[in-house]
């Protein structure tokens, strides 16, 4: 058990509460039908269309989040641009923050 | 040899046994290449085993500390003197538990590589390079003072850079490792000038008498801010990161999992200091605020540039700048909180989940990391446009990653959470947005790796991948790690209390640091 | 390129043993006078290439085999490795030898004096195995990098990607 | 004043290896610049050691009547930049090392087209 500032977390009791939603989720699996066959049942409907074979229908990681990545485009622009994989442009961000932070401890020194 | 005489010169002996293997591989390597893989394997086994028993021994005694070439290692400041000239190695409870990661890691590396570089050639100079990265890693962390930080730094830098650079036939491997050797040396020369900054005003090298002997002077800062600076660079905080993706994304898997260990060394040398060396100055709070300053920019650019990835493994070397954050800032908060009259309740608490969550970061990315090698290594591409299906073939790597992939998220019950939940926790106390910034970067995290799980593992089977999961000693390797995340899923508290509470409690307590070198 | 004069070669042969002696000298009186394990074996590395701007690459190559290079560099780290572990009757890198009257076992004498062969202990014997390992691994060094720049030439040439 | 010239030449020479790690393009002028700026650094440590009428701390060398150990030079700073400077050579060697392979691979040593890695 692990004592946190605010309460405790214990993963064992976790795991109990877990079991438990599991066998919750199990009993009211239970009450559907159980001449459930599969089969054509099981298959996509595409308005009566022809279903793509399964290549086609998975997604490629380039297409996953493509609305998040199109509304943050500007961010994303921003931090794109500044990666250049120039090493001399690594180095002026090296020599950038340390002065900036000698400046923030000369300022915060004469406060 | 009985046990007190192997405990009082661990320190030395963890630094020496590698050391000596390493030298040994190339000339093994020359007879048999099965009796060679057999003994890296063995001086790994022994390492674990002994830093295990040794660290054991710190979190229980207190600190330890070897004074190399003494008639006695204990005598750590010599009778004519007043302060110590040796070389002095000094392991308390924040050194011993970086230790024990390092050896976990290259434990699991080590079993992963033997597969993994089978094809290669030049394996012998592979090894040792291997054991020259345990040695760079373990010396920084054991070291006692500031000028052999500097020397096991580069070791690991130079090592570390040939690695990268293995398979040299890609281009892109050596760019990586062409930017990661610039960025190191000059992180190295900047380093080594704030020591001498340091050295000339005080005229000792040892961290403990520096830190006794601190005046706080403009000098002092200045050499502050170098030393923050570079040692945050070689831990890839943002926005210093960018050398981070390009060099993790080329080397050979097992040697990724290692550089996230290596990044951490530097992570350790930036407590180290800000904590040891400059604990009692004026700097402590400016200090802290900058560390959490660093982890929230690296938590939410890290997160955010990972989604967008196609490369499996660059995607995992943002979420590696992105979880270093989290150190950053629990142990910023620490830091900042340090001296306060709540130091005792919520910075704490901030440094327990910071420093905890080294440890669990170290697992689960180097986990995450061989996967994405035992990918490439069926697959022979990085990118996931390319790659689906693979959950029918490789059973075994699958669950790997499932783990892996959800302690990194956070998901209850497993390790990531407890450590995240601590920080959550306690650096509410410092500031609220720093606890909501860093539950949204938690989500971030789990929607990426869903990404990586559906555009991999999910889907049809890929046509021209040979069935089967990859080689056994590949899947050992990543079964070590396995084991270590189940572990501490299972005993969050206990290991918080025996472990890693008197890490923090080292780390915070300054004058034990310094009485143990210096005497009263 | 062209190959270097008849001159050159011959001055190069007759230097090269100088050169060698005395970057041993530098090693073996390391403990003695300025100079050690790496500034010597930098001094006898240079020789090596100074054969090397003479002769060429691929005259040099066939007579120094590189893997025979990363034995020796092997030895004399695992000698140096070696002494400081034989200390650990004390501690690691203890100086076990010095005042013992074996080998380089004297006591130095205090003050200005002509300088004793015979003492330092240990470090005459790390120096030995550090000059091994820097004399191997820089010769090594300078000849693989040699040898790049011949292996470029020649993809340029037969086989280019 | 004339004890502040080395101090002032270290940083002429960290500065001046920094420009040419930052402005240079060509990836043999940044192991250059690298150079220069750990010979700045070395310059800065050994000046560090240095003490006016002092000789070298090595006790064969002493002239006849020399007190010790007041008349001698630190020894601590030279060694540190003995080892700075063979950390130096490794790291000068694999850089190197490194742009020859660069150069097979991309036929080109300027920096802004070693750049395949980004984003």
């Amino acid at each position: 058990m692990l004592r946190t500032p605010g309460g405790y977390w214990d993963p064992l009791i976790w795991l109990l509460v877990f079991v438990v939603a599991i066998l919750i989720v199990y009993i009211i699996r239970a009450f559907g039908r159980s001449d459930y066959k599969g089969g054509e049942q099981t298959k996509p409907f595409l308005s009566g269309m022809d279903v793509p074979d399964e290549d086609a229908l998975h997604i490629r990681a380039g297409n996953i989040y493509w609305g998040f990545m199109r509304a943050l485009e500007g961010y994303y622009d921003v931090l794109r641009k500044y990666h250049t994989g120039i090493v001399n442009d690594y180095v002026a961000w090296f020599v950038g923050i340390s002065a900036i932070l000698l400046v923030v401890f000369f300022i915060v020194g004469v406060i | 040899m009985n046990m007190s005489y192997v405990l009082l010169h661990a320190p030395a002996l963890l630094i020496a046994i590698p050391l000596f293997a390493a030298f040994l591989t190339p000339i093994i390597d020359r007879f048999s290449k099965r009796v060679r893989n057999i003994f890296v394997l063995a001086v790994l086994i022994i390492e674990e085993i002994l830093m295990i028993i040794f660290a054991w021994d710190v979190f229980t005694n207190g600190i330890h500390v070897y004074t190399m070439g003494a008639p006695n290692p204990t005598s750590t400041v010599p009778l004519q003197s007043a302060v110590p000239v040796r070389i002095v190695l000094e392991v308390d409870g924040m050194s011993a538990f970086m230790g024990l990661i390092s050896t976990t890691v290259s434990l699991a590396a080590g079993f992963y590589s033997i597969a993994f570089v089978r094809k290669e050639t030049g394996q012998g100079k592979f090894y040792t390079l291997l054991l020259l990265m345990l040695v760079g890693m373990l010396g920084m962390e054991f070291t006692g003072d500031m000028f052999n930080l500097f020397v096991f730094f580069e070791i690991l830098s130079i090592a570390s850079a040939a690695l990268v650079a293995y398979r040299s036939y890609y281009g892109d491997a050596v760019e990586g490792a062409f930017k990661y050797l610039i960025i190191s040396s000059i992180a190295g020369s900047i380093v080594l000038f704030a020591i001498a900054i340091l050295y000339g005003q005080y005229g000792v090298l040892n961290i403990a008498a520096l830190a006794k002997a601190m005046k706080s002077t403009t000098l002092d800062m200045i050499a502050l801010v170098l030393l923050i600076s570079a040692f945050a660079m070689k831990c890839g905080s943002v926005p210093m990161h960018f050398w981070i993706p390009d060099s993790y994304t080329v080397a050979p898997a097992s040697i990724t999992a290692m550089l996230v260990v290596a990044s951490q060394a530097s992570l350790y040398a930036l407590f180290r200091i800000c904590f040891s060396l400059y604990g009692n100055t004026s700097y402590v709070a400016t200090s802290g605020a900058i560390l959490i300053l660093f982890g929230l920019l690296s938590m939410f650019i890290g997160v955010t540039m990972a989604i967008p990835q196609k490369d499996i493994k660059r995607l995992m070397s943002y979420h590696a700048i992105s979880q270093t954050g989290y150190m950053l800032l629990g142990v910023g908060a620490g830091l900042y909180l340090l001296g306060n009259p709540d130091f005792s309740t919520h910075g704490m608490a901030a440094m327990e989940g910071g420093i905890f969550h080294i440890f669990n970061h170290a697992l689960y990315k180097g986990l995450l990391f061989l996967t994405a090698g035992a990918i490439f290594y069926k697959t022979k591409t990085r990118n996931l446009n390319e790659i689906r299906g693979l959950a029918h073939s490789m059973k075994f790597t699958t669950i790997f990653f499932l783990i892996g992939a959800f302690s990194i998220a956070g998901l209850p019950p497993f390790n990531g959470f407890a450590s995240k939940l601590l920080i959550y926790e306690s650096v509410y106390h410092v500031n609220p947005i720093l606890s909501i910034i860093a539950m949204l970067v938690s989500i971030l995290t789990l929607a990426s790796f869903m990404k990586v799980f559906h555009s991999a593992f999910m889907g049809p089977p890929m046509k021209d991948v040979e069935k089967g999961d990859v080689p056994k000693s590949m899947l050992f390797g990543m079964m070590v790690l396995t084991a270590g995340i189940i572990l501490f899923s299972i005993i969050p508290g206990w290991v918080v209390g025996h472990i890693v509470h008197p890490a923090a409690q080292s780390l915070a307590n300054q004058s034990a640091y310094i009485r143990a070198v210096m005497g009263d | 390129m062209n190959e270097p004069s008849k001159i050159v070669k011959t001055i190069a042969s007759i230097i090269f043993p100088f050169i060698t002696v005395y970057g041993l000298y530098i090693i073996v009186h390391g403990h003695l006078t300025p100079g050690g394990g790496f500034q010597g074996g930098a001094i006898t590395a240079s020789g090596i290439v100074l054969l090397l701007v003479a002769f060429g690459s691929a005259e040099i190559a066939k007579k120094i085999k590189e893997s025979h290079l990363s034995i020796l560099e092997s030895i004399g780290a695992l000698s140096f490795i070696s002494l400081a572990l034989l200390g650990l009757s004390a501690t690691f890198f203890y100086n076990f030898l010095a005042g013992s009257n074996f080998i380089f076992g004297r006591i130095p004498p205090f003050g200005s004096n002509p300088g004793d062969m015979n003492t330092g202990g240990v470090l005459p014997l790390m120096n030995i195995s550090v000059g091994l390992k820097v004399i191997a691994g820089l010769s090594a060094m300078v000849l693989a990098l040699a040898l790049f720049a011949r292996l470029k030439r020649g993809r340029k040439g037969v086989r280019k990607k | 004043m004339i004890y502040n010239i080395p101090y002032m030449a270290s940083a002429i020479l960290v500065i001046v290896g920094l420009y040419a790690v930052l402005f240079k393009r060509n990836l043999i002028k940044i192991a250059i610049g690298i150079t220069v700026l750990e010979s700045g650094v070395n310059l800065f440590l050994i000046t560090l050691g240095y003490r006016e009428n002092a000789v070298a701390p090595i006790y064969t060398n002493l002239p006849e009547g020399t007190s010790i150990p007041e008349g001698m030079t630190l020894p601590v700073p030279q060694a540190l930049t003995l080892t700075s400077i063979v950390i130096g050579v490794a790291v000068l060697a694999l850089i190197l090392s490194f742009a020859v392979k660069i150069y097979q691979h991309y036929g080109t040593l300027d920096s802004r087209e070693v750049r395949r890695l980004r984003e």
